[in-house]
């Protein structure tokens, strides 16, 4: 059967039902996008995702700045990508579900 | 396991949000019966709180809200009959399948990515 | 590559509007279509010609009519989940008896039927809420 | 006692306008006065006076209006919530050179210091959000 | 100083942060109500708040009614009022605080 | 510790909603604004998400989006002085208080119910 690998797009808080339902959901070759409330995940280097998704998670940098996170993030060395790099994620991922 | 055998074509509609909190469920399932009364095959997954949607005691919501119950019922009608919920979401909320209306599939926590990736559509609500 | 948007969330409510708009105007930049915008559940306020927001904070209204004039997109809005939030075009005041109206084109009020068409023919299919 | 309310979400987003209304029959039936309900936040949608909801639910506009005419409830909605909202009155629809109008009374439009009055002269005062 | 007894009024999931947040404000003499989303605790009789305000935490019944949790609630012999003892409440308590 | 002395004929509003994220945070500090406006004493408690509010390197927010520390640093000149964040929120969102605004009060957990059983007047946004 085809199998489409998915980009994972989560807008709310690591601690949320939103991102707990997220976590049950993600595939082995599927990658994880943080924007909006999700940015605060840079606050949260332990969160679970970050360690199971290592190299397929990334936070959306505008969001990362709005809040005041776009130190802290680089300094977690946490990987952040601009709208540019969001819209290519699309083009990579021909499936996307959004968790809010 | 629970997951559809030929998935790729059909519809998946997540249902996530619980009766009278929102429209959000209201407005999932809307979308399901649309899609299918317009010839798409639909499955349904209910994760987390949309479970409750499929609790068979539920009354008739508050005063002039619109009971989910009878729209569960209907899916039928517009055969939309694979409805799933994932094991480990009745575990944490503490729900047994007895306590859930008929025709319910159990898909395990380890399927569940395979069964988003097999959709080539859907809407998560 | 077609995009579809599917915007879910009211403004002030929710940022997912302005998330919308911002990808909205990357994908056009890199050269791609946006076959249209649904606008479902709360996100049917995005509609809405009465909005006045404080002069210093962007207009959404505006912002969505600007996208429309500039690329052609369409802007489609769930007629059922308009209707019971309080957003009427003139045809659907008139058939309901209400004096005035607050969605006009280029927002156009439409069936569900529309949402799964324009996932059907899209590319890419993106969900803000 | 006096009784004030604070409703802070909207219909179809949230269920709290049906929670405000039944408690607030509760409360008079038990022999109570309500001061007046606050709308803020996403509640201003609640004065919408567009809303079409289906006809087998509750029309949320009318039983405001209906809690107003049987018991001289004042019904108050926050103006800076409202106008970035789009709810708009009369006098606010020509001042912001708008075409139609959404809020008329027994709703009003009024500044947050008519928040702070209620809860001041309020026994009790009671959010729904 | 005066002090003032809290009728804290929950309205969302006990698995939310509006859950969280209120069992920090929670104090000795106040006491609980569970409305809308809430009444959702009724599945959860080890949630913590049951445990640590036995007697002072409450279900809406006609919540619990309309959502299907009405026969749960009695098995599990957790306390219900219904609108009437909602306004009760609030004649007992002078200040209420709603968490969202 | 954190707690004022005489709290009892002040205004405890609760900020729990992150910036950018929902408009509630802009309305709960209007409320706070408009309340010190009318002469009333006024005291601020973060919590949760909201004490990202305080974080000192916000930007300005979405395109078109205020910004919401300008509104911060307005706060003193309404008088409104006592901003309160209890330890727990900042341990649980791995905050240190130097990532924050000046001038803010940490409140003990245990001493938080007392806090808001010493206010007359609540509003939690």
């Amino acid at each position: 059967m085809n199998t489409t690998a998915i980009l994972h797009i989560l807008t709310k808080a690591p601690r949320s039902s939103a991102a707990d339902q997220m976590q049950q959901a993600i595939g082995e070759q599927d990658s994880v996008l943080l924007i909006e409330e999700a940015v605060s995940a840079a606050l949260e280097p332990d969160w679970a995702v970050w360690q199971q998704y290592p190299s397929r998670i990334f936070l959306l940098s505008e969001d990362l700045a709005a809040r005041g996170l776009a130190r802290i993030a680089a300094e977690n060395d946490l990987p952040a990508v601009g709208m540019d790099g969001f819209v290519a994620l699309t083009e990579q991922f021909e499936q996307s579900v959004t968790w809010y | 396991m629970g997951v559809p055998m030929s998935a790729s074509d059909a519809l998946l509609v997540v249902i996530r949000h619980a009766p009278h909190s929102s429209n959000v469920l209201r407005e999932g399932l809307d979308a399901a019966l649309v899609a299918a009364a317009f010839g798409k095959p639909v499955h349904l997954l209910f994760m987390g709180q949309g479970v409750m949607a499929l609790l068979k005691e539920q009354g008739s919501g508050a005063p002039g809200q619109k009971a989910t119950l009878p729209t569960i019922d209907m899916l039928e009608m517009y055969d939309i009959d694979k409805l799933m919920v994932p094991e480990e979401t009745l575990q944490a909320m503490h729900i047994s399948p007895d306590q859930l209306v008929e025709g319910i599939t159990l898909v395990a926590s380890e399927d569940l990515p395979s069964l988003f990736q097999q959709h080539a559509q859907i809407l998560n609500f | 590559m077609q995009y579809g948007l599917l915007v879910m969330g009211a403004p002030y409510s929710s940022v997912s509007p302005h998330s919308a708009l911002r990808f909205a105007h990357t994908i056009i930049a890199r050269g791609h279509s946006l076959s249209g915008v649904f606008f479902y559940h709360d996100g049917v306020h995005n509609a809405s010609s009465l909005m006045v927001p404080p002069q210093d904070e962007l207009n959404l209204y505006h912002a969505w009519v600007a996208l429309h004039q500039q690329h052609d997109v369409p802007l489609d809005v769930c007629i059922a989940a308009a209707l019971r939030r309080g957003l009427l075009s003139e045809a659907e005041a008139q058939r309901h008896g209400k004096q005035a109206f607050n969605v006009a084109p280029p927002f156009e009020l439409t069936g569900l039927g529309q949402l799964h068409e324009l996932q059907q023919r899209s590319d890419r299919f993106i969900t803000f809420s």
